[in-house]
Formats: structure tokens, sequence, C-alpha cells
């Protein structure tokens, strides 16, 4: 692997950029691994990625079904942080801003980890409480997260124009400084350059259509490219764990809901921190390096793998948004999107073993992006070392069983 | 935006529905006969498969009516079931 | 001033003045910005967005990627494409992204250092030190327009419409479809991006059933707007297709004085896509240059506007439809310098046009360079074996039609790769949609009518089963050459920059690079080189990268394919997206009758959960909110208070098998309730965790009435009634909701029963009205329903009103307690009193993870029910022990103590054993009654570590405190039940 | 400058909603001597009172307030026994008119539901603004009668006023 520099740049300008070397190789498949990672996303190449740097193992392959990063690492809205309600959630989510911190450098590609820090808003006494909570839990685990008077939030915030007759009125913030923005693509993209240097076959339009097992354990893959035999399979593919996992009779407590994101036409800087409105399920947004108003909010209110939404949380979202910033009423609505989500009982990432031995499952939680890092090194922990990390030690399907839950999200009565 | 067929009031915008989790999902008639793993599967685990779904919808803003649907969660595509008598 | 004497649809007696990056300017009502700054010879109307390179206008439409402006006299918008606004007096506009000027751009020195920017060089650079650094200079380049800043004054509404067909685009197609869809008497609606319906026959001159063009559309559209089934919006943008045909769409501008833009949600059953094509560029070094623009653009500002774009022009194609345009660019006194035509063998009608106008064609030719920077001077171009160079200030090319088959995709459907027409077109259909003309690859006029006949005619048609439209036949017309295309690319050798994506400065070169790094697929591509990421979206641009990537690749552009087309069409401001919702609108907030009152008497208000507001505290004059809480709460403690509880969830459960209803729901029994007596319930959800709590009456053998609280009534309606109508299908019971029906005030405090007292009343409040007992009666003449129910651990009378009567029997209540100093109180006093009696709430110590054991409820969990919901995972939970979070009461050693709800706990140094977070305070504050401060926790182990000390860690203060019993006040709740 | 239509909310009515199966049914269409309507969005109108259907085992009977408690009692006792649910909630609702020649302009801002598909006379319900209402038709195209929870009465009021145009 040839590293990247401004100076491998200026070389490379001097003739006319013909001789730039493939950034992974597009090998075929072999018969065998000692791993296969099933999901091309960052979260498949991070483990990969780890596996060989971190556990020596490096006869692995990673088997996308279309084009890497084609998921929901190309579909989130980028943003990275750590702010959880749960001691088991917390140091997990800090340890994924801790990598994502450093892994430019490791990597040797730019992740382009704009460090923003995030202000939510507190528009009621129920939602102050639910950030003290945060807020004093992860003080623990030494994660900044500070309450902002209203002043203050208007301080960071020059365009915050709150309405006078604001349906909920904003009482102040609750600020992590540490919250980021990173460029969802490259991190598909460093991994996979970094994992294929460390001689990682990753195999593109190769789609996983059936597992081999023999005894109770997995020994090899069926796919649009041929069989694959395997000492050990890990699935990474957000969006379609209940189908991979199916393969091998496993039921999983997710369902896969549509997650939307959208972006208004790119204009000149206006806001510097990610915003969110409504306190924690609410509207977030924020401004891309290159100048689009990125927003999301809540996912759509029924299972679905067709990534598409549904417009009403647009309007919705819009609503909230131009309670805050009036302004953006003539800014425009550019492109949206979906990515599919598999969302736990409970909210949290699940990294487990499972009843077919041999058999590892990464499922992201409440969106995956933000644990990218993390939940690629303590899968490949996992996978190398048939127990897990001991920062995901709560994070097994165990907690099912057991009525364990690390309780993140919203709990509707009927499920 | 989904149109969704009530057996009662005919179509009508997802808006006024909940979707109200997969058919299937029916309650043990005798829980404590159920070990640990499968009063959890009944709890937390779904089907949730890529393609037709058979599926509770409660009409709350309109009849109130919950009745079943086979919805492909590709295509969005449904088809109503018939009503069983109470 | 190169304006034409005569033609076009301009008013040249209104001649309007503006703005043009601060230069004054005079156009004619009917321009566009656009076709006013091509008359007024306005060369460069914008810079690109990384290279900073002079640009001039390349359309005449939505699709404009280079003449972005904002828009300062109409609430200062950013990114306006000049070709869509239309021109006002007074108007302002400047171009977006550069500085000082568009002429002159000090960031024009990226070009220079182009090298040095290669695709994708961002992802290659700064990794040491932080991006933060870096980005700040990054973010100020990048962006376009600027954001408002003023508030948007605009006002917007969101409509509902349903029709049976939906036809999008007023083009010949689109028209002819109309005709027959409403003539079998369907409920049609047509929309229209333009001012004016007729499409390209607006630009066009051309012939239908013998008449002029115009005359056809006119004619057409005017008897279809008169039926009554037809609904026609001009100036309407259809932006997405959404699930199940339906459509949202954009009015630009309703008729409605007061609206900006109005938002439709139009539910179709079939819909006709009749959104025509758009003309795609040619890819040569310089096709960006100010002066080069597309032939049919060109062709636009001359028949609508009279706006001439230059004075020599030179013809660019790979394909037929340029040559129909010559007559359009001769007239217009333009000279024609020639066509050069990238094809070897143009067709005999085409060279028959060329000769009939005396236009040379070189064949087999290919522009190898443009020259001049901020406008144009010659082309040198390739033809045979010699290199040519021709003076012209002016290209026009085409490098063939693009349909518009964004909404088709949108609905899921495919797209195709036709060959001979070199075009993405649909494919495989998804959902009701049923593209026409240049939408479906069909750019013949005659055939566009044709295909819009048939496909209206067998879905609306005889055939389909409906009545005879009386249309089945299309319109006679001739095309003057029928559409031919060739396409060649340039050659690889090529020097000089080749745009393929014009505003993100996409060219040839970022496109082998991307392929030469491995980045094959077209998504791969796209997000790399950002090629149709820009405002445009690809409109015009996407197929080139499709055929360089093909090429690049050596696979067929078939299997390249195209990347997604994600909505919307075009952009689509957030203020017509919000519509009419702004302010109180956002969220309803849901009143009681006592609302009003509330407030006018002071009440400090908060959310109470399911939208509704309730009081906080009522302060007075100069009292802190500590002391109106302790005011208030003193009040209960020692006399009267009383506030209104009409925002809990009331529900009607009548039925033979209502008991038994209740019997699974509850951890404890109801079948045994007694009539008239109430009884508290613990609601679990299957999980076993808190659910809800409150007081249920049994008003008949079969009836009783179910009391929940405010947050979580829906969600337990929910539950209920799924309950019924799915598992239990068996029991006997209707649930009825009367939460407003109903209003409820609570007269709490050791005085209560002096104020209801006062009152004129049959009902006897003797001790024989027994805690949890109920009454019927009237108090004062008012129909009421009294209950001995207690949230504050005092003596507490809860008076049940109709609504009608609320607020009169309200005001009864505080004249009659005025000499007892009855005191209204808000949901922070309620707050306190709950903490000082240990009461639990399911939203603070239930926090999604406690069970009733954990609560210390066991009293009210019955096991030997033989099922109750949630009984399970109890069992569960009791079988597999080990360490839980309990609640427990928290004394601060220090009595003063500050100490915030949702503070850690954490072992006090030497306790015990344990390390790290132990727990939360649940609920926390300083008693009035006790003169101390007091918390409610959940602390792991906390049943058994009553008397341990724990520290509680606050973000601004700490303390250490003793752990207790979660109760501080008349712990066997003597004071409630006196 | 705002949309034609005048809104006010509705007085004097009472409701009563009656839930039950084809036995009780047939006791309260004796009981008020008429047949109840049973297909979706059918209403039958009185002078003196109407019945609208609601769902296959759901009924409101609307009449005037003066009549509320006289009709509750024959109700409730016709059916006394029986499994049914007899209730008054007059209190729960609150009703506006909403008349004038541009009233589906307004009204279809808050109904997603097909107004084209109901005729004079006609009712339903369904999801409108951010709240629920029953909708009775009085008068297609021009006159309006909804029902929405009492407690969202003063969003509802805001609403409408709105949706008219006005600015608030």
């Amino acid at each position: 692997m040839k590293r990247f520099s401004i100076f491998s740049i200026a070389r490379n300008a001097l003739t006319g950029h013909r001789h730039w070397e493939k950034m992974w190789r597009s090998p075929d498949p072999k018969r065998e691994y000692d791993v296969v990672i099933i999901g091309g996303g960052g979260h498949g190449l991070g483990a990969a990625y780890f596996l060989a740097k971190e556990h020596g193992i490096t006869n692995v392959a990673v088997l996308e079904k279309g084009w890497l990063g084609g998921g929901n690492t190309g579909r989130n809205t980028m943003t990275v942080r750590s702010n959880f309600l749960r001691e088991d959630s917390v140091p997990f989510h800090e340890m994924s801003l801790d990598l994502y911190h450093q892994l430019s450098r490791d990597l040797n590609y730019n992740l382009m980890v704009s460090q923003r820090g995030m202000i939510t808003f507190i528009q009621s006494s129920a939602a102050n409480r639910i950030a003290l909570q945060m807020a004093n839990t992860m003080h623990i685990y030494g994660a900044e997260y500070r309450m902002l008077t209203l002043d203050e939030v208007k301080q960071k915030i020059p365009i915050f124009d709150p309405s006078p007759n604001m349906r909920l009125p904003v009482r102040g913030g609750v600020y992590q400084p540490r919250a980021s923005m990173v460029r969802h693509d490259a991190v598909a993209w460093g991994f996979a350059r970094a994992a294929d240097a460390r001689g990682v076959d990753i195999i593109q339009n190769c789609e996983v259509t059936g597992i081999q097992q023999e005894k109770g354990a997995v020994t090899g893959v069926e796919t649009t490219r041929g069989l694959i035999k395997a000492k050990k399979v890990g699935m990474a593919v957000a969006g379609h764990g209940s189908v991979v996992a199916s393969m091998v009779g496993q039921r999983l407590p997710i369902t896969t809901q549509p997650l939307q994101a959208w972006v208004s036409e790119p204009v000149k800087p206006v806001l510097n921190e990610i915003v969110v409105i409504r306190s924690y399920y609410g509207t977030y947004l924020m401004q891309s390096d290159k100048g689009e108003i990125v927003v999301g909010q809540g996912c759509d209110p029924y299972p679905s793998y067709a990534q598409r939404g549904t417009f009403p949380i647009i309007e919705d979202a819009t609503t909230s948004m131009l309670e805050v910033f009036p302004s953006f009423g003539r800014l425009k609505l550019l492109r949206h999107w979906a990515g599919m989500l598999d969302i736990p009982y409970d909210g949290s990432p699940i990294i487990s073993k499972t009843n077919t031995r041999g058999f590892y499952i990464d499922v992201a939680g409440s969106g995956g992006f933000k644990t990218t890092p993390a939940a690629a090194k303590t899968f490949a922990h996992l996978i190398a070392k048939d127990t897990p990390h001991p920062l995901a030690e709560k994070l097994g399907l165990e907690r099912f069983s057991s009525g364990r839950l690390i309780q993140e999200g919203g709990v509707s009565a009927n499920r | 935006m989904l149109e969704i067929p009530c057996p009662w009031c005919g179509l009508r915008n997802e808006s006024e529905f909940v979707c109200a989790g997969e058919a299937d999902r029916k309650r043990p008639p005798d829980p404590e006969a159920e070990t640990d793993e499968a009063w959890a599967d009944y709890l937390f685990n779904s089907t949730n498969p890529k393609g037709v779904v058979r599926e509770w919808w409660w009409h709350v803003a309109g009849c109130t009516r919950w009745f079943q649907i086979d919805r492909d969660t590709v295509t969005h595509e449904i088809a109503p079931v018939k009503e069983r008598s109470k | 001033m190169t304006r034409l004497a005569s033609g076009g649809v301009i008013d040249r007696q209104r001649p309007l003045r503006f703005l043009f990056n601060g230069k004054r300017y005079q156009g004619y009502e009917g321009d566009t910005l656009a076709s006013a700054l091509v008359a007024n010879d306005v060369l460069i109307v914008g810079r690109s967005f990384k290279y900073h390179r002079p640009r001039g206008l390349l359309t005449c439409g939505p699709e404009e990627p280079n003449g972005l402006v904002q828009l300062v006299s109409d609430g200062d918008q950013p990114n306006l494409r000049a070709t869509e606004i239309p021109l006002r007096e007074g108007l302002e506009a400047r171009s977006v992204n550069c500085w000082p000027s568009a002429r002159f751009d000090l960031r024009a020195i990226n070009s220079v250092l182009a090298p040095l920017f290669p695709a994708g060089f961002y992802y290659k650079t700064f990794m040491a030190g932080k991006w933060d650094f870096y980005s700040r200079f990054i973010r100020q380049a990048a962006g376009l327009g600027h954001s408002p800043k003023e508030r948007d004054q605009g006002r917007y509404e969101r409509v509902n419409h349903h029709t049976d067909v939906l036809i999008v685009g007023a083009g010949p197609a689109g028209i002819q479809a109309a005709k027959v869809a409403s003539g079998s008497g369907h409920d049609v609606m047509v929309l229209d991006m333009q001012e004016s319906p007729g499409g390209h026959l607006l630009f066009h001159p051309r012939q239908i059933d013998g008449q002029a063009g115009s005359d056809w559309v006119s004619r057409e559209v005017g008897e279809l707007q008169d039926r009554d089934n037809v609904t026609w919006l001009q100036s309407t943008t259809a932006t997405g297709y959404y699930d199940h045909n339906m459509v949202i769409a954009v009015e630009h501008k309703p008729a409605e004085s007061w609206l900006k833009e109005r938002l439709w949600h139009i539910r179709a059953r079939k819909v006709i896509i009749a959104t025509g094509a758009v003309e795609r560029p040619l890819i040569f070094p310089g096709n960006d240059r100010p002066g080069v623009m597309l032939a049919d653009a060109a062709a636009r500002y001359i028949r609508r506007f009279a706006a001439v774009p230059g004075k020599k022009v030179l013809i660019y194609t790979n394909n037929s439809t340029p040559y129909a345009q010559l007559e359009t660019f001769k007239t217009a006194g333009i000279e024609i310098q020639g066509i050069l035509d990238l094809r070897k063998n143009p067709s005999e009608a085409e060279l028959c046009l060329a000769s009939k106008l005396e236009v040379p064609v070189s064949v087999d030719a290919r522009i190898t360079g443009v020259q001049g920077r901020s406008g144009i001077r010659g082309v040198t171009y390739q033809s045979g074996a010699g290199s040519k160079t021709v003076r012209c200030d002016l290209v026009c090319h085409s490098g063939g039609w693009n349909p518009l088959i964004h909404l088709y995709s949108h609905a899921g459907g495919r797209s195709r790769f036709e060959q001979a027409s070199a075009a993405f077109i649909p494919g495989e259909r998804a959902q009701a949609a049923y593209p026409v003309g240049g939408a479906n690859g069909t750019f013949s006029l005659a055939e566009g009518l044709k295909e819009a006949t048939d496909v209206a005619n067998s879905l609306f048609g005889e055939s389909a089963g409906n009545r005879a439209s009386g249309t089945p036949n299309a319109p006679a017309a001739e095309d003057e050459v029928p559409y031919r295309i060739d396409q060649i690319w340039p050659e690889k050798g090529d020097k000089g920059k080749a745009f393929v994506d014009f505003q993100n400065d996409v060219t040839t070169a970022d496109i082998a690079l991307a392929v030469r790094e491995n980045f094959q697929s077209i998504e791969h591509v796209k997000r790399y080189t950002t090629a149709g990421m820009a405002v445009d979206q690809g409109k015009i641009g996407n197929p080139n990268v499709i055929g360089l990537v093909s090429r690049e690749l050596g696979e067929e552009q078939a299997s390249v394919g195209t990347t997604t087309f994600r909505p919307p069409f075009a952009p689509v401001s957030f203020g017509a997206i919000g519509g009419s919702e702004r302010g109180p609108l956002i969220i309803p907030a849901r009143t009681t009758p006592i609302t009003a009152w509330n407030i006018e008497n002071g009440a400090a208000m908060d959310e109470a959960g399911a939208n509704f507001r309730r009081p906080f505290f009522f302060p007075r004059p100069d009292e802190t909110m500590e002391d109106a809480v302790a005011r208030e709460a003193t009040a209960v403690r020692t006399s009267c208070g009383i506030y209104d509880g009409t925002p809990l969830g009331t529900f009607e459960l009548q039925g033979p098998d209502t008991g038994e209803l209740l019997n699974r729901l509850y951890t404890n029994r109801f079948d045994n309730l007694p009539v008239g007596r109430g009884r508290f319930g613990l609601m679990l959800r299957e999980d076993g965790r808190l659910f809800d709590d409150g007081v249920t009456f049994r008003v008949d053998p079969n009836r009783y009435l179910m009391s929940c609280g405010t947050g979580a009534a829906g969600a337990v309606y929910a539950h209920i009634d799924r309950l019924l109508q799915t598992e239990w299908t068996d029991l006997k019971v209707y649930l009825v909701n009367v939460s407003a029906a109903w209003a409820t005030m609570c007269v709490c405090g050791p005085l209560a029963r002096a104020v209801l007292g006062k009152l004129e009343s049959d009902i006897s409040l003797d001790p024989t009205f027994r805690f949890l007992d109920f009454r019927d009666g009237t108090l004062e003449g008012i129909n009421v329903r009294v209950a001995r129910v207690s949230y504050t651990g005092e003596l507490s009378f809860e008076v049940n009103v109709a609504r009608r009567s609320a607020l009169k029997l309200w005001k009864i209540l505080m004249e009659a307690g005025k000499e007892f100093g009855i005191t209204p109180v808000g949901s922070e006093t309620s707050g306190v009193l709950r903490i000082e009696k240990g009461f639990i709430s399911p939203g603070h110590e239930g926090d999604n993870i406690t069970n009733p054991f954990d609560a210390g409820m066991g009293w009210i969990v019955d096991m030997t029910k033989p099922d109750f919901i949630g009984k399970r995972s109890l069992l569960r939970d009791v079988k597999l022990g080990g360490e839980r979070q309990h609640v427990v009461g928290l004394l601060p050693d220090d009595e003063q103590a500050l100490v915030a709800d949702g503070s850690a706990l954490l072992p006090a140094q030497g306790s015990d054993s344990r390390s790290g977070f132990q727990g939360h305070v649940t609920a926390a504050c300083f008693s009035p009654t006790l003169k101390r401060t007091i918390a409610l926790a959940l602390l792991k182990d906390g049943q058994k570590r009553h008397g341990e000390r724990v520290v509680i860690s606050g973000l601004e203060n700490s303390c250490v405190a003793t752990v207790t019993e979660p109760v501080f006040y008349d712990p066997k709740g003597e004071r409630m039940r006196g | 400058m705002s949309y034609r239509v005048e809104v006010s909310s509705l007085k004097d009515y009472a409701l009563i909603n009656l839930r039950g199966g084809a036995p009780v049914t047939a006791n309260w269409e004796a009981t008020l001597d008429v047949t109840f309507p049973k297909a979706a969005h059918t209403a039958v109108i009185n002078e003196a009172f109407s019945v609208l259907s609601l769902s296959s085992d759901h009924w409101w009977v609307r009449t005037a307030l003066k009549n509320e408690d006289e009709l509750f009692h024959r109700l409730s006792e016709s059916v006394s026994g029986d499994h049914a649910a007899v209730t008054v909630v007059t209190d729960h609702f609150q009703g506006f008119s909403v008349q004038g020649a541009d009233a589906v302009a307004v009204l279809r801002q808050g109904f997603s539901l097909d107004l084209r598909s109901l005729d004079s006379g006609q009712c339903t319900r369904g999801g409108f603004a951010r709240c629920g209402a029953t909708l009775q038709v009085v008068d297609a195209g021009m006159d309006y009668e909804i029902f929405v929870e009492a407690s969202y009465s003063e969003y509802v009021e805001r609403w409408l006023k709105v949706a008219q145009g006005h600015t608030v």
C-alpha cells in the first residue's frame, strides 16, 4: 500500500494522475478462508481490518452483495456521538469516538472527522431530567456532556431564532463537545484499503444465499459466486440481519425499518454544531463540509426493506426545524433517501455468538454508523477469541432471555 | 405514504393507522409452560421477513379496528386478509 | 442589447428594470432572468464550484447547472436557477459562489492549482492534525449561495387531493392523454411545471392537425379546463412519486393571494408521466466556456424570448435535432458558421435541411479546443486528418436527449438503455406509472401524440371497460427530421478540461481516475468524483458519466446502469414542505376546561405528556420556583390544595368479562372489587417492567371506570384494545374512551372536607365515605362523582364533573376554599408531595428497567392469579435473581444539599467492595414538610443496602447520603385514609 | 384575504355512543323505531335524532342536548343485562361547522381521506390535522360538521383559522 499524503498527490500531479494504484484489489474468491465476513460496509470491513491488525488473522474474505459501503455506511447522516443513558452503552460508544479520532492516521485515509459538537435542545422538564441522567452517567465514564443555558445556546448558534410563540419553548441545551461529523464513504473506503493491504479479500457483487453447517457448527457460505468454505462466519449486514440469520434458523429481536435522511442545497456556513430539536427522539440537523444542511428524524413507523421512506416524516421534521430556524423556509430540499435499520428491541447493539457455533452477529442498534469502529473492533475480538471483548460483554443475545435489556430507545407497549 | 385497505372504512392513508406487528406473534396460552428462551422469543424476536409479511394494523384514527394484511416489505404491495368471524 | 424587434412572448410595452451583480439592466414582462441576461449580452452568470471557472448559461430550463443566483430582492433566496426566475420590476440577483465578483473571482486561483485537486484528493491528505482546522477554510469555499438571514415571511399550505388520473406534464403528449382520459368521465388532474401549457411547443413552431402547434394547445387546453372533471395546474412541479401512487407536487403560484406556495399530496389511481426530455451536452475540451450553450436552449431563447445569444454560431452535434433548428438561428439573423457532426453519416433528411439553408456540414468532426476564457473567439476541431479553426462567438451543441424518467424511477420502475436513442428509457413498471412521449424515449411529436392516445385509450377507453371518450384518434403531426443519434465519446488523449458535471466541476479525467483506483460501481464513481451530486442532481450530465465509465471499463452502458434517482425531481422549499404548520400548530396543545383559568392565574406551564400542558407551579410576584413550590406543598400538608387532574386518561369498560380482563391487565385482582369502590392497580408490560398505575372504580357490576397516567393513556388504550381485538377475542368487554368527557379536580389536604362541606350537596362526607369509595350526587346543583383518591398522601376528594360544568364548579370550589386558604398547586409541587410519600412513578422510577419487586411493590402483585400481563417475565426475574436496581430513599448528610434529578450514585469511600456506577437519582427535592433534601433513587441491590452510604454525584454538586426506605412521610398512610 | 368559509363551534348537541352486536342493535332499533345504518359511511337522519354508523358494532346517536338524558336512559334500559355499552360522550367531543363555497379547500388541508367519496348525509371517521375527527357531510361541497376530542378543541379552532387563510 503506497502511503497517501500531500506529497504523493503532488508527485502524481506531475504525471497527470495516471499512476495512482487501485485502492483495493478485486480478487476472485478463494475456496476457503479462516473467516468470512458477510457485509462489506463499515462494520464488516472494519472487523476484517481489526482481525488482520490485532489478531493476525489475514485469511479473511469480506463478501458484499453490491458495492462496498453501499448500505447504511453510505446512507447515514454522518454523526458520531456517545450521549447514551446506560452504563453498558456509554463506554462502548466512548471507545468508538476515541477510535474515530485516531483512525484517519491509522488507516492513512482522511475520514474528515469534523468535531462540531452536538447540542440537544431541552424543551420540557422531562427532557431535562433525561439529559441530566445521561450527563451524570457519562461523566462517570469520562465523557463530557454539559448543560447549556438558553443564552449559551444562542451564543453558540447565532442563527437560532426561536419564535416567541414556540409550541415547546427552548429552555436550554445539553452539549457534547466531542460529537463529530465523519465523511461516511471514507470509513468504508479507508477500512477497505487498509484491510486489503493486510491481505483481506474484498469480494463485491457476491451475495450470500445460504450458510452451510455441520453438527451445529458453520462450515461455509453459499454465494452467487460459488461455495466458499470458512471456519468462522461473521454477519455485519445492517438492514438484512434477519434475512441472513434466518439462513441458520436464528431469529433475532429486531425489526428492519427505514431511517430517512435528506439534504438542502449547499449554502455557505451557517451552522457549526449538530443540533437536535425536541430532544432525543426528535429532529437532528447539521451542515456538511460541502454546505448542505443534513436533516434526519426517527424511523418510519413500519418495517420495510424498500430503501425509501414515507414523506410525512420529512414534513414533520421540517416543521420542527422551521420552529427554531425560521430563515430556512426558503432553503430547498435537494435530495432525500433512506437506509434500513435493524432496530433491536432495546435499541442497543447486539454483538454476539449464536446457537450455531462459529456464526457471529453484529447488529448495529439505533443507527450503527457511530459505533462502526467499536463494533468492528469488538466483533473482531469475538470472532478471533470466541469470547466477548470486555466492553461488549453485555451486548450478547443472552440479555434477551435473561431480561436484562440495555434500554436506550422508547419501547412501545404492544410489542 | 402507503394506502391501507381498512376492511370497514376502505382505502386510507397510512397516517390514520398504527402498524402493530407480525400477526403470527400470538401470546402463548399458558406462558408458564414456556421456557425462558421460548418466552424471550415471543417477547422480543420477529420473523422480520424480506418479502410478504402478515401483520396487524390498527385503524386508530378511523373505526378503531384491528385487522390483518399481507404486505410485501420490499415492494409495499398489500393484499387484504379475509377477516375471521369473532 | 441583442433582442429581436419582433417575436417571442415578451411584452415590449412593459419594460422591467433589474439588477444583476450590481449592474442595472432592462428586460420585459415575460422574460426570465436568464432570457433577460441573454438579451443584455451578459455572458458570465456564475462561477463553478471547485475551480471557480467563469460560466455562462448552458440551458433554458430547470436543469440549468451554471446560472445559479442569490435572489436578493425576494427573501434573499440562495441557489435559484436564473432560467426559472420570472423577471420582475426591481428584481435584484447576484451570482453565487464568487468573490469579489463573477467576472473577477479570486478563487479562480484554484483553476491554476487544479492538478493538486484531482477527484477524491481530500481522502488522501490532511490526515495529520485535526480536519477541523482545514475544513474551516474548505467550508468557506464550498456552499454556493448563502442562507437567508431573515425569517421566512411566506405562507404555505399542504393539501390532500384524490384523482382517478394524474397527468404530469402539459406538453403535447400530456394534453392528448388528458383529453382521452377526461373524455371517458374520469377525474383528471394535470400538472405542468411551466407558466403556460404546451411543453416544447412553446419554443418550437410545429404543426398539429394542420394548425400551428400553439393554436392546437390553446384550443385543447381551453376545452379541457372547462370540463368539471379536470383540475389543471400550471407552475406546478411534481417532485416525487411515492408508494401507492402518491405524487407530491409544489404549486409555485397559487391563486390565493396570501399563499406563497402550496404542497399537494395527490393520490391517483393512474399516473401518466409526460415530463418530456432534456438535452444532453457533448463532452469536449472547453465545453464549459461562457458562450457554449445547448442547441435547444439557444433556440428556446430565440423563439420564446426573442433573445439572441450570439452573432456567429457553430453547431456541434451527434444527432439530428440541431438540423431542425437551423431555421430558427437563421431567421434570428445569426450567422451559422457550420455544423460539426461527430457522426460519419448524417441522414439525407438532415443534410437536406442544412443545404437548404446553405449551412456547411463537416462530418466525423470533433472539437479539440475552445478559444477564449470569458467569451468565445473560436473553436479548433479535427475533421479527417486535419485540424482547423473556425471563428465564432457561440457554440451550440447537442449530445442527444435524456428522457425525464425521475418520477417513473421514484415509483420503483426500472430503466433500460436503448441503443437506438442512446438513452435510459423506462423499463419494467412499478405501480401505476405510465410514461408517454419524450419521457418514454419517444422523441418524435407524431409518435408521442400517438403513444399518448394509445396508452390513455388502453387505460381509460372502451377497451378498459369505460365509456367511449370520443377522442380515440391521435391528431396528425409531422416531424421535420427523424431522430437519429450516434454516441461518440471523446478521444482519451484530448488536452484541456472536458466537463461531465458542470456544477461540481467533474471532468473526464476525474472519471478515469476513479475507475483507475478501482471505483467501478457507478455509485462509487458518483461518490468519489461527486458527479451528479450538485444542485442539478445530474439531470443533464449523468448519462455522460455512465457512458464514460462504460468506456473506461469496456462494458455496456446497460450493465453500468444508472445511479438511483432520489426525489425530489427539483428542489422544494422547506417552507412549502412545512405547510401551514407553524408555532402552536406543530404539535397540538391539548387543553382542559381549566387550562385557561390556570394560565390567567399565573401558572408557569410545562408539558404533561400526551401533548397536554399543565401548571408547573403558580408563582406569585417576586416568588422563586422554590418559594412557590414550598408554599403550595405546605398548603396541601397543612390546609388545602387543589389541582386539575383532567389530563389523566379515563376509560369506561363495560361487559360481563370486565373483571376478568382487569385481572389479566393488572398485577392485582379486580373481579372482587365491590360496586361503589375503587382500587389502585399496577399494570406491567409483558416484559415485566412497570407500565402504568391508577385507580379503577366499579360503577355497576359490569361497568368499570379506569384511570391511567396522562402520558401513558394512549399506550394503555392501545394495549387494552389490542388484547381485546386480537388476543382475547372471547372476552365480552367494550372499551370506551371518555377522557375528555370528564373534568377532574382534586381537593386535597387536611381541610379538604371542610371546603367541600361548605357546598350545598346530597353527598355525605361522613366517615362512612371511606378511602377509595366514590359517591354520585350534586354539588351546588351540578352533577358530580366524588371519589376518595389521593396522589398526595393527604385526605383528598377527587371531584369528577362533565366538561360543560367544569369551570363553573372549579370557581365554586375556589370560592368555597378561600377561607381555608385553598391553593392551586402545579406538577412540580405534586412531584414533591409524591417523593415525600414515596409513591412510585412508572415514568421516573420505572425507567424501562424496573419490575414491581425492584420498586418495593410486591404487595400489589398477586402471583397466585393464573396469569396476568408480565407475570411470566416476573417469574423469570425471580428465578434468575442476581443484582438488580432497586428503588430506595436517600437522605443526604447535608440536609440542605442541592441534589439534581438524574445524579449518578457512586459508592461512598470505604463503604463496601463495590465500585463504579451504582445507579441514579430518579427524583429529588427539598421537602418543605421535612425541611430537608430527600431523594428517590434506583440503586444496585438497594433493598439490601439500607443504612449504607453512597455518593450522589451531580454535574455541579456532590454529597454523601444514607440509603433508606423509599418513604419519608406518613409511612402508614394514616393521613390519606383519615 | 381568506377562503369563503364560515367556521363555528356547534352547541346544544348530545352524543350517545353505542357499542353492541346484532341482538342488542335490534333492541335499540325497536326503542328508537328506526333501522340503524349498517354500511360504512352511512347515517340515518331524523328530525329528533340521527344515527351514525362508525363501525359494524358502533354507532352514535346524535340529538339535541335537551334529549340527552331521556334518550340515554331509554337506550341503556333497552339493553340492560345484555352485552352492550351505552355511553354519553357529548362532553368528550367538540363539534365544529365548516360551511361555504370553499369548505373543501379548508378541509382537504386536514383530512387525507377522499372527500369526493362522501355524499350529503354520509359520515366517517378519519385522521384530521394532528388529531382525528368524525365527519358528517351536511351538504357535500358546501357544508360539513366535524367532531374532535374536546381536549383538541382549542387547537382545532386555531388550525381552522389558519387553514382559512387568517393570521393568528
